[in-house]
Formats: structure tokens, C-alpha cells, sequence
């Protein structure tokens, strides 16, 4: 099959989604720019009318509302942000209206949006550009949220969170977007709520949020290598969670580690936690293991980013110690790039 | 019916309806916030009266009086008070949250400010439809202090929107007046204007007088883009509930008198009897009529069931349960 | 012991901290209006001056930049928005800007600044009025988050939360506000970061979030009736999380039940249980269980709104099935007052 | 040194330590996103030097000559660039979180804005302390688009706060020309001006001209509240990074010709040559000064340590490791 970024995988599900559905409109500060948001909307205005794919003012709160007002007539407008962190000024107009919009009319309207929110990592991004508040928008009801770990999903999670009758955030990691992998053509849609089970195992669960699946899969590897089995489970969507999914994979394999891309204090990974202590109780054999960033905002240095993020090593490293193997790891090359880039051909400054 | 009748039925309907609402409020039936118009309804029956069947208005935490002018069904608009499942609702909203989507009137939520944005995005969205819509946007005067006022309007302007922002300059945000939250002097309609818009200033006691001004606006937009009304009123009760609060110290009985000597519905009566085209008698006759359509609405409220315990859980997501 | 009701022991504490300290100041909509932000500002600008405490334009966002930039002048807001949904508006000048001021500027800055956040709850209230998102900010390091139970801890708190030097979020139940209780006199302080057996026993370990304690205690005393020892575990902190007090609760009981003011889904509820699980592996006699809010914006009638929120009832249900009592519960007499009000002095709109 | 000499330096200096910076950037060994202001000095340098030392400025993502004009240090700029421990954050911050508290570099941080808000508080909170200092704040044509601007500004001129908004109009928004963000025609300053305080426009491009307009602006500032101040200019390099940028397409190489003409350094240079105040021999004896002084600013810079790794932790909390 051929070959996509994860970029270039979105770019092909907003044409293919604009070129389908009259309705759909992509907006956001940057869109019709010649960077087209990191690759993602290069084109598109060109291709399908400046009425429909459009720049916008500074101005994220504002502009969320007009997205939402604008569903009233019928539109169904897919907004960007370059950060999630600039979303912040729009949270009243998501979690307040555009969540509730269905509800609190009691079902006469609905708000089928899409807020894709990218999430920034490496190279000095700092406190205010790297921040992944995805379990923020989990924990509210009426919102959808998913957060593709690769190509063919971000693809066919996004034509379907835009073909989806309610608001959904979708969590686009900068890390996903230059990846390549294989990425089915067309029309292709991933299912909202369901987990995907990466690498299939037995000895330990290695839950994935997002780019920590790439780190997880790496992780599998290392495990591999001293002969343990791991599964690895990329959530993909974080609402509707795939419980089903999460504990059919802990029965088999009796024990979590849980990887996320923003902290663990109330995070995604405390609700995995959770939903295996309550619905799989005595189903562990060993404590589970959560890791997502350090407990700090993530700085800019990368003397000190780089220890801010969870790496393989240390997922693996909480995985041995979930299955019991105490002796030291086998020693690995030292990584031959970089650790604030997620591939060489990756030179900042964005 | 002779229009100018028409626009005085409106308003009294308006002020019975919220009067009842006050008069029945202390029996706790209804348990929700209720912001009543009550002095302001010429304002809103003044601007819908200038707009067509296909335009559509959204407002905020105090839209009886929008969703009443604008056509909201009244059965509708008190079941939901009353928390039934026949409220135009379902009684999930409440006071706060109106809507009656054939009437045009697309929805009120209370977070001060927030609809204007909407507003603007369902004009933006119409013309994207290619449908000829002017899209009114009832706020308070509190409501021009939030950034998205100032992100909407420049947006509308942009973008040349039909839009018609509709202020209610009613003094007080609450129970804070003008002076500590807007610099002395300042004219919300010029500050408005400063966007690139026309915007007038008028009196919102005065529903003919606000008719006037909104079809120069109305039209303005529909053909040019967004336009701005400025329209004086004054709030009669207290900012949330049934009763007058003028004892409580924020603002003056004697200013509370001035306004309601130009009580928008008396002042117009008095007009159209001096015009003969209304007396006591009729009078009497429109109002009785209208009490009966209250007592009947009423009493649909009070007699409609609470939503099912299983409406608690639906309607948060499309195909739910 | 006087008593006062959690409003007045909050005023109390904004008078004597604005007395002890001239840096600090009082903002927010209605702070010296003539109701006073439920009672809790009430005569304190008369009595401190206008310049410090001070009504603001409806700006919530540019007001909190406006506090965070007062403490470049050593100056020590406290902000009060009289629901947390109004807050949303502030989001980026709480998350992004505060809870990171000392971090990004390598510590050499801080945004010593209270922000009260009242959750509403009851008579209404709707979709818009009621949320209570402190999960959100007790993800985020950098802030602080409590949200006290009773008076006297609201006090406490307060206190302490004011003299502190990070930006701490005050979650003030609307419902505790109008708790009357035994406050002490005087500048009293609660630590930050400690939660308070609000109740001993061995069976089981209740935790209540907030106003969820209360619920807590009445759940208790059913339990009793029954022969079953209940911990209360009033939380107090949500950030820092009072982990020994938690996993000390749980080895002694071997049982859990947590309940929150909000969703349970990536909230505090789940932090709990996944800590527990963390930490104390194997501890757990019983799955733990979560009750919350249910998974649905909060809808106005109170023929629904009442069955949003976990009451004692279920609580003690939850509590029942983890001991392993499997009868039904003792029959009791039906509530005295409408379930959308704390008690009967309480006759809205707000 | 003479005034004006001084002047010429402060925009000298700015450019030489940003024309470092591109040319070094390349390297990878400063691994932060960078916002050059090479071709806007003279809004930096002409405002600043309006200003008195206790005087305070914030900014935003383009910081390096706001930072440097108001007298941050070089060393500690540079190291932060290159994420040592040395830097004027520590390292944790980049180059979008500059700081010299004892410059009076009150902070900059890169959410478009957001800044805004703080400079008022900063001005209001000065007050309260009964510190007579004028805030400046630094803001570009996008930032006022921002709902945090009219918020601001709003409490700004209610209070007669002693801020001065200082605004570098370049007339993009990274790769956003301002027709698709503001409507054609409107005027930032006289936008500004509805707020309720003087807004004057100015040549970004004239550190003298600038200087003699903040001069203005900042005595209004310290005796009768906020001030506005648009200085055109225009951003030479990419919005983000070291290079140039005008073929990629969203603006004319002829556009940044024109521009570059108006070079705000050798303009001023040539000013000054001509009134016999500088000539070739001082200006290459300055920029030799200069550039020996950014040489140790670098190594000091490159020789720095990175941070400890138990840093990573630190700061959160006051008083934790
Ligand atoms: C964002 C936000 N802040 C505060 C409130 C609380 N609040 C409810 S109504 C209101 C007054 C608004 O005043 P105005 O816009 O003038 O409308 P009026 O009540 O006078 O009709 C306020 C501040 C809110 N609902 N939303
Ligand atoms: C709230 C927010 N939205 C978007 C961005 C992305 N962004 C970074 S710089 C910038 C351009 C701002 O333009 P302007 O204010 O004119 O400053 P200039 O870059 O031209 O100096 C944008 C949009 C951001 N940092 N913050
Ligand atoms: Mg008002
Ligand atoms: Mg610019």
C-alpha cells in the first residue's frame, strides 16, 4: 500500500471530505497559508473555494462560536488550531455550547463540529506550546475525543469525526503528523470509540495515548527481546473509551502499563487505571503502571524536555517490572538522533 | 389586525406573560433561574417586528421577551419553566435556554456574550447556504465587555455578515451599573460603530420608535452587512426572580419611577388611544383574551408530565438512547 | 463553638486576610454589590476600601490577566467568578500564563492569586451553571486546587490558600456555602495537600470530593444502622492529592468508594482508584467504585437534575455491595425536601 | 554618548545580535522556535527610550529587540537561546519567555495577547502600590484582534491606568496578510481610539520619530491613563526562524524591497552621517564594539551548562526542590 505522513494522510481526508460534502468548511488561523498548517490544508483553498477553506482572525474564542453558529445553518466547519494550547481561549465556546448544544435543547439541534487540536512536542517548544489537554475534553460529556497514533488512523478517524453528528476534538500530535506509514485510498473511515489492538501479546498490556503508541510499539520491541509478550492496545479514541477493548486485553494478560502524552494526575491514563480496578478487580497480578509526562510544565531546553517525556526505555522498564524481571536491562545503543526531534529530517524551528 | 395594534398586542403579551410568571414564581413550581424582561419589551418587539418569518434571532440569559416577539410558543416556553418534558426543551434548559427553531428564534444560553458569537456564525453559515437570512443578535449592555463581543464584531465586519447586533443598554450588568464596568461617558453604539458598522442609538422604550430604527438596521444588514442597535430600557425587577429590588441599595426607587413612567406598554397604549384606535374597552377585550391564552398555557404546563428518569442520559449524543 | 454557614466563614476570612495583609485584594462581578457574591464579600468593601475591593467589567478572561499582572506589583488577588462555567473564559490566563508564571521564568517570578470558583448546583441551575471541572485544574502542575466541605475548612483553606505564593483555585460548593457548622475564630489556617478524616471506621473508606463529603457522612450513618464501620475521607486538596491519607484509609478498610461533585470519567474519582491501584495493589478486598455525576451536562427540571447527582443512598449502596451485603437496604423514610436544594431556607432562583 | 548616537546603538545593537542569531541558528545548537524582529528595532528602541528606568514592558513571542531595547541582559538572552542554565529563565523558558526583572522586562509570553491583560494588572497593581511607573506593552496587528485586547483596554481606560499599548503593525500575522483579519480600511489607532484614550500612528520604521511620539504617549501615560501607539513596520524574515521567506508566496519580494529600503538602521545612520554625528570609521569602530561584546555573549552562551537534570522538577511550587 502506499505511503503517507500523517499530514499528508489528513490533508487527504479534509479534500476528500470537502470534495463529498458541500456543507463541510475548514477554517483556522493559517489554513490557506503556504505552510497549509504543517502540510495538512495545502491545496485546499485553491481546490475548493476560498468561501469554504478559509483564514480567520486572531481570535479562537470568537471564531469557535462562528463555527458553532454556523452549524445552526447547516455547516459542518472543521476549525485547526497550530496548538492546542491557543484552544484554551475557546473552552467556553467547546465545553459550555458546542457540548451541550444537543442536551440542553433537548435534542432539537446538534453540533457536528471538528476542533483539531495539534499537540506540540520538541525542539523548545516550551511551557505553552507543547501542552496535551486531551483529558480535559475527555471528561466531558457531549464531546467526542480521539488521538490517532498513525496515518491510516488519523485519516479514517478524521472523515469520520467530521461525518459524526456531534462535536469532536481531535487530538493531532505534531509526531503523528511526520510519520509514514501505509494509508488505505478513498473514502476510508476508522470507527469513533474503538480501540485498536497494535501488536497483539500475552504477558503484560501496554496501553498507548496518542504518539505514546509509537513509543509503546518500541517498547514491545525491547520486551521482545528478553522474550516478553507485550500487547499493545492504541486507544485511539478517548471518548467513548473502548472499555471493552482495554479489559478483555488486561484479562488475558494480567497486567498494565498504562503510556500517555500529558501528565498522569487525572489524565487518561488515571481513567484506565480506574476502569481496570473497578470492572477487572484481581484481574492484575501486578500493580499498574502509569507514565505520562513529568509532573511540571514541559520546558524548553532540551536538557530538560528530553527527560519530560516518557521514552520506550522507561515504558519497557515499568513493563519488566510489572512482569517481575528484576535484573538490569540489556544495554541499547545510545539513540543515534536527537531526543527533542522525532526524526532527523525534523529541524525545528516548529 | 392594524399593524400598530399588532405591535401592542405583542408587548402586552410579553408583560402578561412575564407578570404571570412573577405572580406564580413564589409557588416554587417553577424551579429555575427566570431574568424577566418586564419594562424592556419594547426593545424586543420593536426589532422582531422588523424582521421576516425566514431571519432568526438568538439571545441570552433574559430572552422571554426575544423568544416571545420573535414567535416562541408560549405552551412551549412555560412548560419549560416548569420543567416538563413538553417544554421547548424537554425541560432540560430551563428559563435559561430557550429556543423555538420554527419561529426562528435558534437559542438562548446564559454565558454572557457567548451567542453574539454564534449569531454571527449562523449569518456567516446562511449565506454560505445561500440563503437570505438577517440573523439578530439580542445582548445585554454588559455583554460588549466580553472579548468575544470584540472578535464577533470584527469577524461580522470582515466578512460583511448580515448580522444586526440588538443591545439592551439597561444600565446594570446584575446589580452593577455602568460606571464600574465602562469608562464615563463612553457611548456603547459609537464604540460599536468603531468596528466598521453602522450603529444608532434609540429609545428600547419605545417599540414604534425601535420598529423605525430596526428596519433601517434590518435592512442595512440584509443587503450590507452588520448593523448596531443601541436601545435604552430599564430593567423593573430584580436582575434573576419575581420580585422588585429596588430597596437593596444598588439603584434609586426615584430612578425606578423615572423609567417606569415610561412604561413601554402604558406609554404606547396611551398613544394608540389617543390615535383612537384602542380604548378601555378593547383594551379590556385584548387583554382578557390574552390572559386566557396565559391561563391555557399555563395550565398545559402545569398539567404535562416531567420527562421520563431515561431523558436524563439521552440526547447527549446523536442516535443515543 | 459559633457557628457560622461556609459563606460567612469565607468572608471572615477575606476580612482578616485583607486586614493582615495590604497586598491582598478582592475582585470579581458583584463583589460589593448588595448581595456579595452569596453573602461572601458582604460590607468588605466599605470596610477595606474601594481600590481593594472592587466590582470588574464582564471580562473574565482579560480579568485574570489583569490579577496575574497585579502580582508583578506584589500585589495578591483573589478573583472570584460566581460560577466555575463563567471561568472557562479564563482558562489560558489560569492554565497556560499563572500555573506556569514561576516555572517558565525559572522561579524567578510566581502568581501569588486566589481564584474562587462557585459551583452551582440545584433549582435549575442547567447545563451552563452547574459544571464543576476541578479535575481540569488539578491535572495541571503548577496550580493548586481545594475545595473544602464544611465552613470551617472553607475558612482554613482560604486562609492559607491566600497566603500562599502559587495561584491556588478555590472550588466553592454553592450548597456548602449555606452549611452551618463549628468555625473557629480568629486567622485560623488548614494546610494545603492534607485531607481530613471527617469520620473513623474499618470497613470501608468513603472519599467525598467538595460537597460529595457531606454525602459522604449521611451514607455513613445509614451504614451504621447496619453494622457498617465507614471512613470518611474528606479530600480537602485535589492538588497536591493527599496520597498517604488515602492509601493508609484503604489498607485499614480494604474497601472503596469514591464520590465526586463531577464526572467521574478522567476525574478526581479516578485518580483515586488508579493511585490505590498503583500503590496499594492488592490492598482492595472489593473492585473500587466511582459515583459522579452522570455522564451528562447537568439538565435544568429537577425531575432529572435529581438523578444527576449521587446522593447518600447510593453512596451506602456502593458501600453495601463492596462489603458484600447483598440483601436490600433498610427501607427509609422518604426526604423530607426536594432534592434540588440543600435544605428548606433555600428558595432560589440561585 | 550623545542622545542620538545612543539611539543608534540601542537599533545597532539589536540587529547585530538578531543577524547572529540567524546565522547561527542554522547550527541546531539553539533548539527553540525564534521570532526575529530584524527590521522592527525602531519601534522597540524608540519606545523604550521613551521610558525611565523603573519603568516596566511585556511582550509577546517576538521579544528579542523589546527585551534588548529595555536593557536585558545579552549574556543571559543568549544563553536561554541555547538552553543553558545560565539563561534569563533557566533554560526552561526559550526564546519565547524572555525576562530581566531588574531591566524592568516584566516577562514575554507567546500566547498572542495574553500579555496584554498582564501589562494593565501590572499598571493597575503599581498603582495600588503607590509606584509612580508607566507599563508598556508590546503587542502586534494581530493581537489586537484578540478578545483580551478589548478587555483590557477596556479596564485600562476605566481605571486611567498608566499603560501604553504599544503596537508593531507589520502588517502580517506569521503568513496572514491583515486583509484576512481585519476589514479593509479600519485603523487599528482609531480603533483603539473608541476605547476612550489617544491613539497615535507612527513610522515603526524612525527610532527619532518614534521616540519623539512615545515621549508623547508615555507623559500621557504617566499622568492621565493608557495610551496607543500603531508604528508601522515590517518583519524581514520569516515569521518564525532565520531565513528570508518572500518566495514562499504570501507576500511580494517587491513588498519587502520597498521596505527594506526604509531599513529603520541605515536610514538613521545615514541621519546621522549627514549631521556630522557619525561616520564610517565610529560606525565600524560601534559595530566592531558591538560585535565583540555579542562574540562573549555567545561563549558565554555555548560554554554554559545545561541545566541539571533535578531542574526538571524544580519550580513549580515555590519553596519545592
Ligand atoms: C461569562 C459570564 N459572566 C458572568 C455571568 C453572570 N451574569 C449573568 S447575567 C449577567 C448580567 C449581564 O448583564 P447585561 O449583559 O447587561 O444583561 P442584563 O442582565 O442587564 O439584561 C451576569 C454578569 C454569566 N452568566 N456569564
Ligand atoms: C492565541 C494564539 N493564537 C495563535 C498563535 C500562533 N501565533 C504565533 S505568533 C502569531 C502571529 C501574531 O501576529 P502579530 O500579533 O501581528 O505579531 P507578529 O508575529 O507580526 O510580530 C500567531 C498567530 C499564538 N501564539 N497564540
Ligand atoms: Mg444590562
Ligand atoms: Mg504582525
Amino acid at each position: 500500500m502506499r505511503q503517507l505522513t500523517g499530514a499528508e494522510a489528513i490533508r487527504e481526508a479534509l479534500d476528500l471530505c470537502l470534495a463529498k460534502d458541500p456543507s463541510v468548511v475548514l477554517m483556522g488561523l493559517g489554513v490557506p497559508d503556504p505552510k497549509g498548517v504543517f502540510g495538512t490544508t495545502l491545496g485546499l483553498q485553491k481546490k475548493h473555494g476560498a468561501d469554504r477553506v478559509f483564514d480567520m482572525p486572531t481570535a479562537e474564542n470568537g471564531m469557535t462560536g462562528v463555527a458553532l453558529g454556523a452549524t445552526l445553518a447547516g455547516i459542518r466547519p472543521v476549525m485547526v488550531h497550530q496548538r492546542l494550547d491557543f484552544a484554551l481561549l475557546a473552552v467556553e465556546q467547546i465545553v459550555n455550547q458546542a457540548a451541550k448544544w444537543r442536551y440542553m435543547f433537548g435534542g432539537q439541534m446538534g453540533a457536528p463540529m471538528v476542533v483539531r487540536l495539534v499537540v506540540g512536542r520538541g525542539w523548545g517548544q516550551g511551557t505553552q506550546h507543547a501542552q496535551s489537554l486531551h483529558a480535559w475534553f475527555a471528561h466531558v460529556p457531549g464531546l467526542k475525543v480521539v488521538a490517532p497514533a498513525r496515518p491510516a488512523d488519523a485519516k479514517g478517524l478524521l472523515i469520520s469525526a467530521i461525518e459524526d453528528d456531534d462535536p469532536v476534538v481531535f487530538i493531532e500530535h505534531r509526531w503523528m503528523q511526520v510519520l509514514k506509514d501505509e494509508v488505505p485510498e478513498g473514502l476510508t473511515r476508522e470507527p469513533l470509540g474503538k480501540a485498536r489492538v497494535a501488536r497483539a501479546g500475552t504477558d503484560v498490556t501496554l496501553v498507548g495515548v496518542s504518539y505514546m503508541t509509537v513509543e509503546c510499539l518500541r517498547a514491545a520491541d525491547y520486551l521482545a527481546e528478553e522474550g516478553v509478550s507485550a500487547e499493545v492496545l492504541d486507544l485511539r479514541s478517548l471518548r467513548p473509551l473502548d472499555e471493552d477493548a482495554i479489559l478483555a486485553s488486561v484479562r488475558k494478560t494480567g497486567r498494565l502499563v498504562v503510556a500517555d502524552t500529558s501528565w498522569a494526575f487525572c489524565g487518561v491514563s488515571a481513567e484506565v487505571c480506574a476502569l481496570v480496578a473497578e470492572k477487572a478487580h484481581g484481574a492484575l497480578k501486578a500493580a499498574p503502571r502509569r507514565l505520562g509526562t513529568a509532573d511540571c510544565p514541559v520546558p524548553s531546553t532540551p536538557a530538560l524536555a528530553n527527560l519530560a517525556y516518557p521514552r520506550a526505555e522507561q515504558i519497557a522498564a515499568a513493563a519488566r517490572a510489572s512482569v517481575g524481571l528484576t535484573g538490569p536491562a540489556p544495554r541499547r545503543a545510545a539513540p543515534v538522533i536527537p531526543l527533542d526531534v522525532p526524526d532527523t529530517s525534523f529541524t525545528g524551528p516548529f | 389586525m392594524n399593524a400598530r395594534l399588532g405591535l401592542y398586542r405583542s408587548l402586552l403579551r410579553a408583560r402578561l406573560v412575564e407578570e404571570r410568571i412573577a405572580e406564580l414564581y413564589p409557588a416554587q413550581e417553577m424551579r429555575c433561574p427566570v431574568h424577566l424582561s418586564i419594562g424592556q419589551e419594547a426593545a424586543a418587539v420593536g426589532v422582531c417586528a422588523a424582521l421576516r418569518p425566514g431571519d432568526w434571532a438568538l439571545s441570552g440569559h433574559r430572552s422571554h421577551g426575544h423568544y416571545l416577539a420573535k414567535g416562541g410558543d408560549l405552551k412551549a416556553m412555560l412548560a419549560e419553566l416548569y420543567g416538563k418534558a413538553t417544554g421547548c426543551c424537554g425541560g432540560k434548559g430551563g428559563s435559561m435556554h430557550f429556543i423555538d427553531r420554527k419561529a426562528g428564534f435558534m437559542g438562548a444560553t446564559p454565558i454572557v456574550g457567548s451567542t453574539i458569537a454564534m449569531a454571527v456564525g449562523a449569518a456567516f453559515g446562511s449565506r454560505l447556504k445561500g440563503e437570505k437570512r438577517v440573523v439578530v443578535s439580542f445582548l445585554g449592555d454588559a455583554a460588549v465587555e466580553e472579548g468575544v463581543f470584540h472578535e464577533a464584531a470584527n469577524f461580522a465586519v470582515l466578512k460583511k455578515l448580515p448580522v444586526l447586533f440588538a443591545c439592551e443598554n439597561n444600565l446594570y450588568s446584575v446589580y452593577s451599573p455602568l460606571s464600574v464596568r465602562q469608562p464615563k461617558g463612553r457611548s456603547i453604539a459609537k464604540q460599536a460603530a468603531s468596528y466598521g458598522m453602522p450603529a444608532w442609538t434609540g429609545d428600547g422604550n419605545d417599540a414604534e420608535k425601535t420598529l423605525a430604527l430596526a428596519k433601517k438596521a434590518v435592512a442595512w444588514a440584509r443587503t450590507r452587512g452588520p448593523a448596531f442597535l443601541e436601545l435604552s430600557t430599564y430593567r423593573w425587577r430584580e436582575h434573576c426572580g419575581p420580585n422588585y429590588d429596588n430597596h437593596i441599595g444598588y439603584r434609586t426607587e426615584a430612578e425606578f419611577k423615572a423609567w417606569k413612567k415610561r412604561d413601554p406598554v402604558a406609554s404606547f397604549k396611551a398613544r394608540l388611544v389617543k390615535a383612537k384606535l384602542l380604548d378601555e374597552g378593547r383594551d379590556a377585550a385584548l387583554r382578557a383574551e390574552l390572559a386566557a391564552e396565559i391561563d391555557a398555557a399555563v395550565a398545559f404546563a402545569r398539567e404535562s408530565p416531567y420527562p421520563e428518569p431515561k431523558a436524563l442520559l439521552s440526547d447527549v449524543y446523536a442516535g443515543a438512547a
